[in-house]
């Protein structure tokens, strides 16, 4: 299941909706990705007038509604054909959050432990590389981009299939 | 032809979208950029670095060299940086 | 911060503990052990009561009051000492259980995703090679103890440092 | 001696612990062990099969040959099943 929303989650009544009345799932991972107070590392130019010393006020997050839903539905159908899982949930926020906000929310569940954490790890990384998403940091000095990270994009690579 | 534009590319452009009746000669993603970057200075800074550009047709990431001729939509925005 | 309980826990509890007015945080894995329906998989011995398609009643857990939670702290600090976590929790339950119940929690937090989910699995892997409990299964034919398995063996042998 | 014994093991034995005064010469856990299957048929059935059995000496894993001279508390277990 995949959601796109401006609402902050809950992540015990996600888990409860994803359980509730199963017996056979004997793992069960979250990842909770949040804003940090201090903005994302940038590459080293001049023209920056954010670096990851600078205290971030805002991060906003622009998507591109439509595509955003069918990438993320791509990435979880991806999942569930690598991985045996028994239940499986991504949520993305968008919109304007604030340092210790929650972001997104990934959950896999599985028999065992092992399909949990290599899913719910594939599908962050996916997510992070996959999706149209974009994060726009405001500070002090004013509102600058978040760069897409090289070790993003190799996080990713390392699920691609040979 | 529909074309959105988002992120920093949005900003330059001003704009996050255009209608656009596109001459018969831009026929795939390359040729569109080409168009786009002699119809104002803002389109041109949008698109002066090409590597830190993606395209999306119909909603699907694709490369430069992707037919346009028959496309719904067309997105440009910067690599994600979501999750 | 570690835990062993009789009693159920609360995830939702536990993260807001964990990460209450922080925010540093920007990577919370969680996972989650749970009891399933059906009996955990033993060796191919004439004498086992219980296979893996035996549906069980109950899984009662035994530990040894005062080392598991000796041995739970080592294993927290050495995850702490591995990789730069923000926060951890492990929190481990005994007695009778029911299939469904939660077992055992572990949380870890960090500015980094990675090291979140590093941890969370050397965690789990650690825990259940190092920790002393020891699982009986109860089904209609008997109940018998859960056999130690070869794979937890090599999952936790992979943290082991050369 | 306080001993412990902890799953199977506490069952075939009968008990959870002894607490017990030690001949001089048995002075390490493999000792311990000999010593205890002497004592009754369900001791004998509990340490029949030693590579099923792990120890602990004042709360740590040992190996069988750690000496128990110093010892305040032993207790005998089959491999963890927890998590």
């Amino acid at each position: 299941m995949i959601r796109v929303q401006a609402e902050d989650f809950d992540i015990a009544k996600e888990i409860a909706k994803l359980t509730d009345g199963r017996t056979d799932i004997g793992a069960l991972v979250t990842f909770t990705g949040l804003v940090r107070e201090f903005a994302t590392k940038r590459g080293q130019t001049p023209f920056n007038k954010i670096s990851s010393d600078t205290k971030i006020n805002t991060m906003t997050l622009e998507h591109y509604p439509g595509m955003t839903e069918k990438a993320l539905t791509n990435i979880e159908e991806e999942a569930n054909k690598r991985w045996p899982l028994d239940a499986s949930l991504i949520v993305h926020r968008y919109g304007e959050l604030a340092p210790g906000d929650q972001i997104v929310l990934v959950i896999t569940a599985s028999a065992h432990r092992q399909a949990a954490f290599e899913a719910a790890e594939f599908l962050v990384d996916w997510l992070k590389t996959k999706a149209p998403f974009w994060k726009l940091e405001a500070g002090e000095k004013g509102a600058e981009w978040v760069e897409a990270r090289v070790d993003d994009d190799q996080a990713a690579q390392r699920w691609e299939k040979t | 032809m529909k074309i959105l534009y988002f992120a920093w590319i949005r900003q330059r452009i001003g704009k996050s979208s255009d209608d656009l009746a596109l001459p018969e000669d831009v026929k795939n993603v390359q040729h569109l950029i080409d168009h786009l970057k002699g119809l104002s200075a803002g389109y041109a800074a949008a698109f002066q670095d090409l590597d830190a550009i993606k395209v999306a047709v119909n909603q699907e990431q694709v490369g430069f060299e992707t037919p346009i001729t028959a496309a719904q939509e067309i997105a440009f925005f910067p690599p994600v940086t979501g999750g």
